[in-house]
Order: C-alpha cells, then structure tokens, then sequence
C-alpha cells in the first residue's frame, strides 16, 4: 500500500514536471509537486515506525522555518543563488541519511550493493553540497565571481575524484566508519575545487548541473535504504536536471563541457566587455515577455531597412496578435535614411496604416505599454537627445521608449547609429538586448511566440 | 544482485527516461523555475531522513538523521515556495485564447 | 497574304496593331506585311525595326490595299473607299458607338470584324483587346491622377510632418478599374471601390482595398451590367456622395456597352469634394461617368480638378501595342485557321464578324450565312 | 511681429511658403500673418482659407513690409528694395548658385536666412527644406517617367503576352534618389542605383534595390560629395555605361552644392539606350547630369526621351508646400527662441545665415560679429 | 541478469518508439525496435528451461514465415488491413499466453491478483483479436464498410461488457476452467460488435486503438506470468497507442469518442459526398511532401488573392528554401480575375521576380517537378481544357500540373472556380486535395516544414 | 498485494509515463508507421509464449503454447517488415541540410 502511495507521489512529481516545462501550467505543476511531497512525507511518518518524534519533529519544524522565511524575504534577484543554497541542503541530506543508515547497519555487515550506492550517495551528495555554496558565495559576492584556479585544475580535480573511489573501495572493504567520513571530507573538498574556477556568470548552469546531482544522490540513497520514492523522486531530477542543464548551455551558445572545463584550459570564450553591463536576452526570453504582454509597440529603425525585415515583422505581429495581444507601430520622423523609410517597407508588408502612430501620437502612448520592441533602431530612441544637454543631438525629439515596462532592442551589436554615440538606452534596467540580425531574430521570434 | 536492487535499477531507468522525456523545450525564462522546482523535488530524500532518523539507533545516527531531514525540509520547503514566488509572474492573462497543452 | 497597318498616330493616339516582334511571327507563318511609314513611332517603334524583321514600309494606300487591314478605330468613308473588295477589315470598329461605319463596310463589301465584339469568354482571353487596353488605362489613370493631385499617395512620417496616404475611389470595377486599384495600392494609397456587379466585391477585396457596400446591388448576367433603374440610381448615388466626399483621388470606369456611360457623379457631390480633388473620368468619351467632365480636357471646379483622358492606353503605348498585337495575331491565327472560309460555327468569330459578303452579319444567324454565301 | 508671404506662383512654381494650418499654428503663438493673394492657389489653398485662420490677404507690396518675409527664390533687386531695412528674410536664395543675391540682401540691410544652408545634422532635420522638398522631387520624378515612359512599370503577366518590369536606373542617392528608389520598387520596376558615396550602398540596398558597384569609390566626409577627379569619372562612367544602356527608365540626381552637376550620362552612352527609353535629369537647373538635358525642355535623341523638370517639387505641391511650412514654422521657432538678437552660437542659425547687419555673414566669426553688433 | 536484459530490451524499444515519431529518424528507430525484441527473445530462449523445443521451434518458423511472407508481399495501399490483422495475432497470444498459464498452473490454485491479470489479458486479448479482423474484413472489402448495427448498439456491449466481468469474477471464485473459455468467448464477441457499427473510413483510428489494446494485453500477461519485459513492452505501446489514437482522430477533426460511439448514436458526421473520392491530406502530409522534395512549383490563382494569402505563400516559400528546395512560380496569363492579377500580390510579398515563369516557360518544367502546389487555382489548371473537346473551356492553355509527380491543390472545397466547370485534376491519384482557406493553410504549413 | 504485483505496478505506470510523453506531436503520414511499430513491440508477448509453451505440462497447454508463439511470432516478424517498408520513403534526401533531433 505505502509503495502505491508513493507511486502516486511520483506520478506527481512527473506531472508536476512536466507542467512546469510550460508558461501557462507552470506555477500549477509546481503545486502539484508540492502536494505529491506531501503524500509521501505523510505516508512515510505514518508507516514508520518512528520511535524518536523528537528529533523528526524538531527537525521538520526547524527546517521548515528556515526554508520558509529565507524562501519569503530574499530578493527576486538573488534568486539563483538561493536555488543553489537549497540544493546544497539537499545534497547533504542525501548523503547524511546514506551515511546515517550505515551507521545503523554497522559498516561491516552492510551487503555490498547498498554498500555502493551508499558510497555513491555519500559522494554525490556532498559534492552537491560544497559545490552549490561555491556557486552561492560567487553570486552572492562572498567570493569573487571570477575564475579561481591554475593550469592543472582539471587534473588535479581528476586525480581527486580517482582517490575518492579509492578511498570507498576500502571503506566497502574493510568496513572502516573512518574510511566513510574520509571518504565525504574528499568529495567535500572535490566539489569546492571543481566550482572555483567557473565564473560567476556561468553559475546558474553549474547550479543546474548540481540539481541534477542532487537527485542522483536521492536516487542512490534510495537503493541504499531500499525506497522506491527516492529511487523515482532522484531518477526524475536527476534526468529532468540534466536535459535542463544542457538547454542552459545551448541557451548561452556553449557547450556543457566548455562551461565546466574551459576557463584554465585556454578555450575561455565569454561574452564581450561591455556588453557585460546590458541585459542580454535570448528570442525565447523576448517571445516570452511579448507574448505575455497586453501591448506592444514596435519601433523600427534603419536596422530593419537593413535586414530587410519587414516582412519577419508583420508576422511577429500576426502571431502577437492571434495571441490577443495589441501591436503597434511607432514612426519616428527621421527613421532610416530618408523620409518615410520606414512607410515605405512597412507599406511592403502590408502593415495597415492605422497601426502607424507618429511621434506625437506614440510619445504618450509609451508609459502605459507593457513592452516596445526596438527593430534596428538607434539614434532615435536615444535618451540622451531628451536628457543630456552635452549631446550632439541634444534637442531631436525622440521616442520615449524607456517610459515603458520593458523594451526590447534587436540589434547586431551595441554599434552606435547614424550618430555615432552611444545610447544609454541599451543598459537600463528594463531594457533587454536581443543581439542578432534582425531579420533572423524576428524570424525565430515568431516561431516561439507561437509555441509560448 | 538481489532482486530489490534489480527492481531498484528498472525503476530507476525507467524513472530516468520520464524525467528525460518530461522536458521538452523550455523557454529560458522558465529555466531557474524549473530547476528550482526540480531541486525541491529531490528533497524527496526527506523520506530516508524520517525513515532514518525516526528509527533511532545511537547518538551520531541520531545527530544524522536530525541534521538529515532539517536540511532536506529546508530543501523541500524552501523549494517549492520559492518556485511559487518566481513564477507568480506567468500569472495568466485573461485576455489570451485559452490555450491549454 | 498581305497584312496592312496604318499610321494612326495622333498626339492621343500613340499605340500600333502590330509591333515589330508580332510581325516577325507573322512573317514567319507566312503572311506579307505591309506598314504604313511611321505607324509605331508614337509606340516606339522605327520604321527601320519593322523593315528588319520582312515588312515592307510603304504610304497608306498601299496598306489599304492589301488583304487583311488592320485597324485601330472606325474608319471613314474615304478609308473605306480605299479598301479592296474582298478586304478582312479587323480592328476597333465601334459597331455599338458608330452603326453607320458598319453599314458602310458591308456595303463595300469588305468581311469585317470587330475587336470589341470578341466574346468575354475564357478561351477568348488572348483574343480581348478590351481587357488588354482596359489594363493599360487602369494602370495610366492611376499615373495621371497621381501626377495631377497635389498629394502624395503613400502615407509619409517625415522630420516635415506626417503626410497621410491619399484615399482613393474607384467607381466601376472592371478589368481597368480592378487595375487602377492595384496600380493605386502599388503606389502606397488606401483604396475603396464600388461597382454594381456584386461579384466585384470578393474581387476589390482580393486586392487587398476595401468595397464600398451600396444598399440596393443587382446582380447581372453575362459579366457586363446593363442600364440600372432610376430608383436603384439614386439610392447608389446617396450611398457614394459621402465616399465621394472624403476622398483625394476618385477614378470613374462604369461603362454599359452600347449605351450612354452612367452618371455617377453629379455637381453636387463634386462641390461636397476637398479642393485640389482630383477626378479621372474614363468614360467621358462614353458620355461620362461624371458630370462636367469633357474629353482630353481638364476642368476645375471649386478647386477641383476634372480629367477625361481618352488616351489613357496611348500613355504607355509601347506595351499597349504589344498586348493589342498579340490579341490581334492570335484573333488572325483563329480566324484564318480553317481552309475555306471563316468558320461561322465558332462563337469568336461569329461573334466579331460585323459585315460580310455585303450584308451586315446577323449574328442569330451566322451559320446560316455562312450557307448562304456558298 | 508680422509675417509676409508672397504669391510666386508661376506654371512651374506651385508652392507657398506657409499652409493655413502653419498659419494658424503662428497666429496661436502671436504671429501677425499677410499673405498676398492667391499665394496658395497652386498647392490648392484658397485665400479664404487663409483668411479662416486668422491671415491678412493683401497685396505683395503688404507682404513685403512685414518683419519677417518667406521666400521659395532668390528675390530679384526690386523686390529687395521693397523690403523693410530691418526686416528679416528666410527662404531659398540660393547664396552659392547665386552669390550676387545675398550682397543685394546684406547691402539693403537686412538679416538674411537661406535654407539651403541649414546645416544637414541630426538635429536640424526638422527645419532641413532640401530634404522635404527633394522628397517630393524624388517621389514625383518617378512619376513623370512612367508617364512618360511607353511601359508598364510592373511586370504583368497577361492573356496579351507577358510585360516584363521596366528597368530603372537612379543615379545619384541623396535624398530624392532614395525616394526615387522606393516609389520605383512601389510601383514594380526593378531598381538599381548607384551613388560615388559608399555607404549609400547599404542605404540603396535597404530599400530592396540593387547597387551598381563601380571599380574606383572615394569616401567624401560631411556628407556631401565633392567633385570627383576626370579620372575617377572616366572609370565611372565606363562602369555605368553597361547598366544605362539596358535601363527602360533613367533618372540622375547628382549634384554638389555650389558646383556645376557633375556629367554622368553622355551623348554616347544615350546612343546605346533602347528607342523609347526615359531619361529625368533631376540636375538639368544646376548644369545637368545628362548631355542634351535642357530644363523643362523634352528632347528626343535617337528615340530616347530626356526630360530636365525643375517643377518636380511642385507637382505635389501641396503636400511639398505642408512639408516646406513645418520646415519654416521650425526654423522660425528657432530663429526668435531668443530674446536678444539671433544666437549665432547656434550653428544652424549661424550656418544659415547669409547677410546680417550690413554685411555678408561670415560663418566662421559669426559669434564675433554678434558681438560687434551689440 | 536477464532482467537487466530486458530492461536493455526495453530501453531499445522507448529509444526506437521515440525515433518513430519523426521522418528522419523513424525507420533507424523500427530497427532498433526490432533488435530489442531480439534480444528479448534470445535471452529467453537461452533462459527459460525448454522442454518443448519442438514446439517453440515450430511456433517460431510458421509463425515467421507467415509474417514475412505476408508483410513483403502485400501492396502498399493495404498497409492499414495488414496492421490490423498483425495487431490481431499479438492479440490472440496474449490471450492465449495467459489461457495456457492458468492451464499450466490449475484454475483453483491462481493467485487472485494473477487471476485478475488472467482476465484483463484474456478480455483485452481477445477484444483485439476479433475486433482487428472485422477492421481487415471493413478494410479488405470482405465486410461492407459502412456502420453495420442498431439503435442500441452501444447499450448491448455495454451490457455484454459487464457480463463479462461477471465471467470473469465467477471463474476467478470458481476456478472452473469452463468459465475462462466462456469469458474468452464473449470477448471475442464484444470484438466483433464493437467494431461493426464503426465506418471503414474510421477504421485506423479503430485499428490504433485496438494496438493500444493489445499493448495492455501484453502487460497483463506480463503481470500473469511475472515478466518485466512484457509490462514494460506493453504498458509502453498502451501508452503510446493511446496517443496516436488520440492524434490520429484530431487529425480528422473528430473526438475520439465521436469516432467509435457515434455512428448509432446520431451525431455522425463523416466525409460529404463527393468529396471521397479524392485523396485528402493534412497540413502536415503535405509539408513533409513538400519538404522532401527537391523542387515545387507554386501555382496561384484567384483563391490565393481571395485569401490575400501572398505574404503566408512566401514564408512557406521561405521554409522550403531554408531547407534546399527549389522553389519557383508559375503564372497563367489568367490566373485571378484581371490580367496581371498575380503580379501584383506576388509583388507585394516581394517574391522575385525571376522566380516568375508563365505559362510557355513553367509547362516544360512540370514533368521534372516533384511537387506542384496550387493554390485556390481551378480552371487554370482544368486537364479538361487540353484533353476534353467538349468542355467549355476547351482550347484555353493550361498550366500542366498533371505531369508532375504529386500535385496539392488547396482550395476551400470541391466548388468550381469562375468557369463553373468540374476539374478532373481533383481526382487524379497523384493529386493531395488540402481543403482550407489558402492563408491558414499556408501559414500551418510553414511551422509544419520547419518541424518536419 | 504481492511484492511482485506492486513492483509490476511500479513498472507498468513509468513505463506507462514513458509511452505517453515518448510520443510527441507526429506527422499524420508517420501515424500509420507508428502504429505499425508500436504494434510490431506489442509482440513481447512472444517472450511469455516462449516462456508458457517452453515449460510444456499437458496438450492443452502445449497447444495453446504453440498457438501463442505462432501469432505472436506473426505478429512480430510482420510488423517489423512491414514497418521498414512503410518507412522505406523517408530515405534522407542528401540535399537537405543535416538537422537531427
Ligand atoms: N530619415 C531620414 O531622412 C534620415 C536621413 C539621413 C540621416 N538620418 C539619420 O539616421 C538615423 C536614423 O535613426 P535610426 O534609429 O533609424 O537608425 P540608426 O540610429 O542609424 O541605427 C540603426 C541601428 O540599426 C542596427 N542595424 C543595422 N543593421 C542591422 C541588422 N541587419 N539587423 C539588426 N540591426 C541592424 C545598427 O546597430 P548594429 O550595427 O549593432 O546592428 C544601428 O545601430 C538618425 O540619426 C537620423 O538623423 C535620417
Ligand atoms: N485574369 C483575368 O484577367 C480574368 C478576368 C476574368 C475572368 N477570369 C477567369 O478567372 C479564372 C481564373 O482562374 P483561377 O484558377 O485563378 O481561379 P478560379 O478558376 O476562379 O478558381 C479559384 C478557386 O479558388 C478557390 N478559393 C476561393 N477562395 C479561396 C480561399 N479563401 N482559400 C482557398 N481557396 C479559395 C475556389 O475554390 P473553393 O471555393 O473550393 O475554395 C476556386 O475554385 C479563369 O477561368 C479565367 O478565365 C480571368
Ligand atoms: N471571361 C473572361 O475571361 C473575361 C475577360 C475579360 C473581362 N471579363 C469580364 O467582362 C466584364 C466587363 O469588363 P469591362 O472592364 O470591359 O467592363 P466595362 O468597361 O464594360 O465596365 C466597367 C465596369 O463598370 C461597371 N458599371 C456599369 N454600370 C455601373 C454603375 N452604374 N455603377 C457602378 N459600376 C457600373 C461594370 O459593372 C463594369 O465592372 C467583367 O465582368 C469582366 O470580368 C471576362
Ligand atoms: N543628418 C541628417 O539627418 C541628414 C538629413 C538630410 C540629408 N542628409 C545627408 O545629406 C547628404 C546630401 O543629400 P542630398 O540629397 O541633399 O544630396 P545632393 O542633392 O547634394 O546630391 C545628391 C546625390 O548625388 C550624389 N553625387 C554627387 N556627385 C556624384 C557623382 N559624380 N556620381 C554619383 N553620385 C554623385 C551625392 O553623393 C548625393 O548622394 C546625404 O548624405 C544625406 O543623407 C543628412
């Protein structure tokens, strides 16, 4: 019975999963996961045979305490490193109860499968740990975020891991408790190694590698205390967590071993240097926040003449549209390079004349629109015409485009425009870059806003 | 191998294949949901710690299993809140066709 | 045989029956062609380019005589004279419009045959010299109300302002009004259109502008509509005076074959219109669609300007004599296609067929003519 | 203070200096206006308008005392004389093409402003007149050559044969060059283009148009191109050579300010062009781009047609006229944004000034002369 | 041992499922399908402790030689009849697997949980068997293929249905053997029933459903005889027929429900008139048609302007050209409803112009075509003008489509175009008919080529 | 509940979970196919009738065994063929720019 309620435990950590794959079902699946957490906590301290409720209640109250308030107050930005201090815990967790299970069965007389997967429990669990509060302290800025490391990092990280399959080959051996504490002082000392010399930006990958860790560690200190929850509950992160952390990598264009081996081993390829003080954003990250958004405003500029991208753009918009979603489009005066550049080619795409809106028309539209989206357009969305009286085109009126929630700007580079300066608009807060031909980067866009 | 160990293996490939399955593509947005919400599901190990601590065999055990499931709570919990807290954002919008998958 | 063409060219009347390249083909299947000097230089053609290609450039007595004539517009009665008896006379030979060019043919005796008269069916479409000419006016109407109107037609958002697109109307939707859209939209302006015949309206919608709804529509058979009742007039008239109103540019197609073109617009709807309103009449040599319109001339009234171009197609005459050339060398090949005699029989050139041996050609009749003739 | 605009309206000139709307706009900021009478007819403005919004209709000679006077051309000595002493003149005059009009102007004493010299910055463009007007010369010219042109434009496709697109040629890429460009691709043609400026290929190429590489390229800075040595004009012309000859429609806009047009299309090279071919010669005022090109004049060479319109802006002139009034309704709003004098610190007011206080306006001591004014 | 062999067994079959779902990778992935279920069989054959060698061998080779005798011969439109009938057989041998281990075993000394594993196999089993050969009968033609029942159809299997678990309750507390081939016989009635009533045209849908079935027989004879390998095996294909099952009757529009109850149930509504007579395709047919060929052809005409579906017309265009395929135009002088039509809205998707051909340069090219789709044009490419003396529109040239590999025509339906004239080119065997609104069409198929 | 029913039950629901999240959206041409090998993989039961027949007690058994192995065998054999020959179309065309998933 007990093993049924756990199956159903799993086959809701699997829909729980699934749904939070998604947008619309995400914070659903969430809920689902929770609940099946739920069941099998219940199950479990019901058909346990619990003798000290001291030290179980003590410690779900104490924990849950701590998980809850930190999980309340920490900042939305500092999300990623509290992902990484949870996993931590529930690395140490996993490898607490292998080692804890030992401890009750006596090292000598423990068979040797559970013999293995307790070692494996044991390790993977606390390189879990060490390593997320590395990748914490390097986002949190208690460590610096940069690489730390030398030459001979990855082989020295190499010939750890090779000692600590040594060190458990004797403790299964001989059967010595010694052998296991050593053998978790190791692995502890493996995971801080391995994450020094990964930097900070890099970190949410790491973070991700380790969550699928984490469920590896689950799943071996299920086979050691023979519970098929844990094995299902592990297997699943620890597979969802790998697929995830691949997509992470693919999604910042590297390659999962580049981001965990590269930095020492010559191949370093980070993004370039200012572009470091901008929000890059990916076409799936922009699809996202205009897909979810009640309006939209586009701005094209002679980036769009240049990419040709029209035509990419009205179907950006038809997909907005078939969505709910209000597109407009607003014309700055002097767009492109010449007058009406930008009627002419939108003329081209058919776009209807009634969603053009001048630069009278659109500057008070901008404070109410949840998201513009800048098309290879530059100088006439510099703020600095409005702002900054040493500008050289200080006086030009331009399109306020920073008044709105969020602007998204499609552009190859931060090159400057016709003007040749620089726009502040690029590093704002609420602004996120999307750099890429324009044509191909509207192209993908529709496909994503349609799968959104 | 004992059976319980072969039927542990099954499960668990079999469990694998699901969780490689269950993530299709994610958009990136979702991506630190997602493995926060993942990684408060491997606070399924909270199981073992009650387990192993409710048994309560010697003091290190003991110390063990409490310091166990307190982590693996602060995993659990803080987990799923957090989850919940970031995706409060995809709220939907009543606007947008009903589209559900 | 002997082809004739004829120098028409007038300062309005710029296009050929046949270009260089149609010749070519036509001398190749065998034919003499003979060219009145000058005939394609309001088209572009030189003398010189159809001497290259076999015709034989000669004065216009020589075309006349020979044994197939070709013609753009009715002839009159000198020209007529100077046809050989047993003439293929083929061309524009308005038999609805002037009756009596008709008579005058059959009784030379000549076998005429009139381009108009083609049927509008889909195996006669390289044959329509209406549809082909229709194209080239609705495409120059569009030309000449841009080149008139003191606005530009696409929607500019400039350092100087924003210019709003012009708005035009297109009354009449056939072949040249359907063109007149689609050289309008080309050119960037916001285009609604009306006609009478209610399939027009999927048409205009095709085209991406949008179809004036008028209250009271009647659908009619054979592709052409026919005269409208007063009631069904007025009503239209009262549903466009406010589209009339508002727009920059209005270009007038309506035509009823053999009738007086209809009034669509009156004085008082042009004086409801914006100053430096722009009015392309197509019909004003039809009677016109419009009221003060007059051929070839432009009026103003209250600031609004009124053309009736009759020379619409002349205006790009090079490909309009083009298209009018292969109408007319596929119209031949049919024509000439059976061994002795025309072939009554089929519909086109029973259709075409105005005169012959002597009589005016009674269409009812036609095969039985043919009978009669032998 | 009173603002004084003139009627110029001639057969080729359709323009005026304000709209009613500027007007009405300038007389909301406590602008007095007298506009002489039948100013606006050309760009189809009544009087009455004018009168609606709060104008004084007069005579030129009222026009001519106001405080400030707008002008489209350089004004002949008698009008000079009829200025107030201390008024101030805005308008195009031209100050390089015709250096003897600004020493009229500074002799009589008063402050002139040419528009012609508003610098081509990113900040001026609002006021930048050679840019709106160019716009519609761009626009407009294109116009003219498909009406001139003995060719559809679009390629068609027809039961009558298939009409290839015309080919069009823009040389020349400044501003109406670019217009050109768009309202050819608007309406069908095929387009290539070619400028001696660089980076107006990706300008060319961001309209949908193709650029004529030319083997020797110089990059000139401010945006203006300057006259080109022989020998890069030879090479150039020999590169162009090719894409004119197999051109149906040819339109040259080059120019260099205060330089004759530097020559691009030759005798010879419109040998080789087809019978029937369109040549615009945008720069047939400024000594033209193509030989033979008069302005205003049709010529013919070898069945080649060379038209050199300077009414292009014109032939739209009432929207030319609604940009020109933002241009000069900005400018002024510049020009007496200060309370004390003009702010020669300004470089655009600086930049466009011609005569001031009795003199030729020196640019580059323009902050000195204020000075010495005071 | 051998369970981890199976469980390899296993991992080939969700490896070789999964590849099956796409064209690339579908038919390596039957291969890898196939040396799963090699290698089950080898290890049990080498594992069980045959006694009958004979028989086993026997089983084998007829069983073997019908299969493959069978699978090579058959034509390739009677694809659908064979599955079934190949469904059926798996059908049949779960059922009797089960039949032969309660024999072997003794029907009053069965566990209760093997008992009802029995049941559910010997059910399902037999369901399979004899519906999957009233669908081959439908199919084959042996069987008329409309819906053959009564108003009350459904309540009688309904009633049959709980008569059957009533058997099967009886033969579990009995054990009489009696009562097991009574129950086999009812199901097998059930079988036949249930699948009468249902219309040939729906009868993949049907044959899919029955090969979920058959998956869920094979599980519960895994349950009865205690093999990973089946419930594995069969709870995957249960799974993933059920899917298919549900996909299959999306794709015509139709709940699945309303596929096998409705018939007698008075909502039916299939296919009109006509309209059967010509092959009907998906979207997705025709993008995976569309994107392995090597060169199409796209013929306009009215419909497309009528849909203003030029803009979709040439992001499909794009697609394809994104993936090598060629694509260019063909423009009958007539096509739309004035000259030059085409043109125009071509022009304003900015389809090059040199991609054009008319009607003398594109008719020498269709023979060489693979695919040639058209679309909302009808009498210009109406065979009848060329071959048939007596249509109106005899004589008028036409676009000759027909002399290219595979035509698609999308049009609304089967109505006549302006010369309100029938068009054979419909009904042709090379010719797909994708009945839509050209703009929607064209715009799922785009996403379909990117995917396909 | 038999340990031995539970774990099958264990089993049958992932590898359930895996079937269904295996299949993604297919193209109606591969629908066919696809029915095709999942049917051919529902003949595992060939290793049960194996099994069943192989063990041999009595003629009913024996037959029944026999009967099994045949129509699973059938069943077996055919699919995978017909399979292949179904899916023979989908040759890769070596133009198409190498894209796997
Ligand atoms: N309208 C007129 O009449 C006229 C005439 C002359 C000058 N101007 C001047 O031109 C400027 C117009 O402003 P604007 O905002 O339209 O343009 P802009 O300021 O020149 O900026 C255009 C931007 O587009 C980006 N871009 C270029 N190619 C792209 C591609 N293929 N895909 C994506 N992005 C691309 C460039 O950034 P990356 O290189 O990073 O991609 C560039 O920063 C003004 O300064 C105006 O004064 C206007
Ligand atoms: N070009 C000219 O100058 C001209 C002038 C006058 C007449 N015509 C005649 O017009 C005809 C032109 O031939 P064609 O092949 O272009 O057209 P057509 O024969 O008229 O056929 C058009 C087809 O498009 C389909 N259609 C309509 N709306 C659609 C939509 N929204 N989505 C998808 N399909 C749609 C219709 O079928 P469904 O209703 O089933 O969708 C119809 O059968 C010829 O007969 C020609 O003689 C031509
Ligand atoms: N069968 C073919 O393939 C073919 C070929 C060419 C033309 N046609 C058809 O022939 C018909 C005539 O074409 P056309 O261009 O020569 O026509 P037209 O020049 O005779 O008339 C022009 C238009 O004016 C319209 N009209 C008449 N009275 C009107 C009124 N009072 N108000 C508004 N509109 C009015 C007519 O309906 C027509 O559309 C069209 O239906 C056309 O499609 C058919
Ligand atoms: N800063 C701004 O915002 C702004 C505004 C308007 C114009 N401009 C710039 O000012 C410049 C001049 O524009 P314009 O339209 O007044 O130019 P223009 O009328 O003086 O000249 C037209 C074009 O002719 C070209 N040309 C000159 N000699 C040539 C030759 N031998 N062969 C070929 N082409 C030749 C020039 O390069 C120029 O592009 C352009 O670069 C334009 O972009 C800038």
């Amino acid at each position: 019975m007990i093993e049924l309620l756990y199956l159903a435990a799993a086959v809701m950590f699997i829909i729980g999963l699934k749904r939070l794959g998604h947008p619309r079902t995400a914070r659903s699946g969430n809920t689902i996961a929770s609940l099946g957490m739920l069941v099998a906590v219940v199950v479990t301290l019901v058909d346990t045979e619990i003798v000290t409720w001291a030290t179980v209640i003590a410690g779900l109250v104490v924990g849950g305490s701590i998980g809850a308030g930190v999980a309340r107050r920490v900042q939305m930005t500092s999300m990623p490193e509290l992902v990484a201090a949870f996993n931590g815990s529930g690395g140490a967790a996993s490898a607490l109860v292998a080692l804890a299970e030992m401890i009750r069965i006596g090292p000598d007389t423990v068979a040797v499968e559970a013999g293995i997967a307790t070692a494996l429990s044991v390790g993977i669990g606390t390189v879990t740990l060490s390593g997320s509060f590395i990748a914490f302290g390097k986002l949190q800025g208690l460590l610096p975020g940069r690489p730390i490391g030398f030459e001979g990092t990855n082989a020295l990280n190499g010939a750890i891991a090779v000692g600590a399959v040594a060190i458990a080959g004797w403790a299964l051996a001989t059967g010595s408790i010694g052998a296991w504490w050593l053998l978790a002082g190791v692995t502890l000392v493996l995971g801080v190694l391995a994450v020094l010399p990964i930097g900070g930006a890099d970190m949410p990958v790491v973070i991700s590698l380790l969550n699928s860790f984490s469920g590896l560690a689950a799943a071996a200190t299920g086979f050691v205390i023979a519970n098929s929850a844990l094995i299902i509950g592990g297997a699943l992160v620890g597979a969802a967590g790998l697929i995830l952390t691949f997509q992470m990598s693919e999604a910042m264009n590297r390659s999962l071993a580049n981001v965990l081996f590269s930095k020492f081993g010559g191949v370093a390829a980070g993004p370039a240097g200012d572009a470091d003080a901008v929000n890059r954003a990916t076409t799936e990250d922009v699809a996202i926040t205009l897909a979810y958004a009640n309006s939209v405003i586009v701005v094209p500029g002679y980036g769009m003449a240049v990419a040709q991208a029209q035509y990419a753009l009205r179907d950006v918009a038809d997909a907005l549209e078939a969505r709910g979603v209000k597109v407009t489009y607003a014309i700055h005066p002097v767009a492109g390079r010449m007058p009406g550049h930008m009627n002419v080619l939108l003329a081209e795409a058919d776009i209807p004349y009634d969603q053009l809106l001048d630069l009278e028309q659109s500057n008070p539209k901008f404070h109410q629109t949840d998201v513009v989206i800048v098309v290879g357009a530059n100088d006439v969305v510099n703020p600095s015409a409005r702002d900054d009286a040493t500008s050289p085109i200080y006086g030009m009126p331009i399109l306020d485009v920073d008044h709105s929630k969020t602007v998204v700007v499609i552009k190859r580079s931060l090159s400057p425009g016709f003007a040749g300066i620089d726009n502040p608009l690029f590093y704002l807060d609420n602004t996120l870059m999307l750099f890429a031909d324009a044509k191909e980067a509207l192209e993908s866009l529709t496909r994503s806003v349609v799968d959104a | 191998m004992s059976e319980l160990v072969i039927t542990g293996i099954v499960v668990f490939v079999l469990a694998a294949f699901v969780g490689f399955e269950v993530i299709s593509k994610v958009p990136p947005t979702l991506h630190t949901p997602l493995m926060s919400g993942a990684n408060a599901i491997s606070g399924i190990t909270i199981v073992g710690a009650i387990t192993t601590a409710g048994l309560g065999s010697g003091t290190v055990a003991a110390v063990l299993g409490f310091l166990a499931i307190t982590a693996a709570t602060i995993n659990v919990v803080g987990g799923f809140l957090v989850t919940d807290r970031m995706l409060s954002m995809f709220r939907n919008r009543p606007k947008a066709k009903a589209r559900d998958d | 045989m002997r082809i004739g063409i004829l120098n028409d060219v007038t300062q309005l009347q710029r296009r050929v029956t046949l270009t260089p390249d149609a010749v070519a083909k036509l001398t190749g299947d065998g034919w003499d062609v003979v060219i009145e000097s000058g005939a394609g230089s309001g088209a572009g053609f030189a003398d010189e380019a159809y001497r290259q290609v076999g015709a034989k450039v000669s004065s216009r007595q020589d075309s006349l005589a020979a044994d197939v004539v070709l013609l753009l517009s009715p002839p009159d009665p000198a020209t007529v004279g100077d046809l050989s008896p047993d003439a293929v006379v083929v061309g524009f030979l308005d038999p609805l419009g002037s009756p009596e060019v008709a008579q005058t043919l059959a009784d030379a005796g000549v076998s005429a045959f009139s381009l108009e008269q083609i049927p509008r069916t889909t195996v006669a479409q390289s044959m329509d010299a209406l549809s082909s000419q229709a194209t080239a006016g609705g495409y120059a109407a569009v030309l000449v109300a841009a080149d008139e109107s003191t606005r530009f037609f696409p929607m500019l958002i400039t350092a100087a302002g924003t210019m709003p697109p012009a708005k035009l109307l297109i009354l009449g939707v056939g072949v040249a009004g359907l063109q007149a859209i689609a050289t309008a939209r080309r050119l960037g302006a916001v285009v609604s259109a009306y006609d009478i015949r209610p399939e027009t309206r999927e048409q205009v919608e095709s085209l991406g502008a949008t179809f004036i709804a008028a209250p009271t529509q009647q659908f009619q058979a054979g592709g052409y509509a026919r005269a409208v009742s007063d009631e069904t007039q007025a009503e239209q008239q009262q549903a466009l005076a406010d589209a009339v109103a508002q727009s920059d540019v209005v270009i007038t197609t309506a035509m009823v074959p053999g009738r007086v073109a209809p009034r669509l617009i009156t004085d008082a709807m042009i004086r409801q219109m914006k100053p430096g309103a722009v009015i392309v009449d197509m019909a004003a040599g039809s009677g016109g669609n419009v009221e003060h319109s007059v051929p070839d001339r432009r009026v103003e009234i209250d600031g609004v300007v009124i053309l009736g171009p009759s020379d619409l197609a002349s205006r790009v005459a090079g490909d309009a004599s083009r298209m009018l050339a292969k109408n007319i060398t596929s119209f031949l090949a049919l024509l000439f296609s059976t061994e002795d005699g025309f072939d009554f029989e089929n519909e086109i050139v029973a259709g075409s067929c105005v005169a012959y041996g002597g009589r005016l050609f009674d269409r009812a009749a036609g095969a039985g003519m043919e009978d009669a003739d032998e």
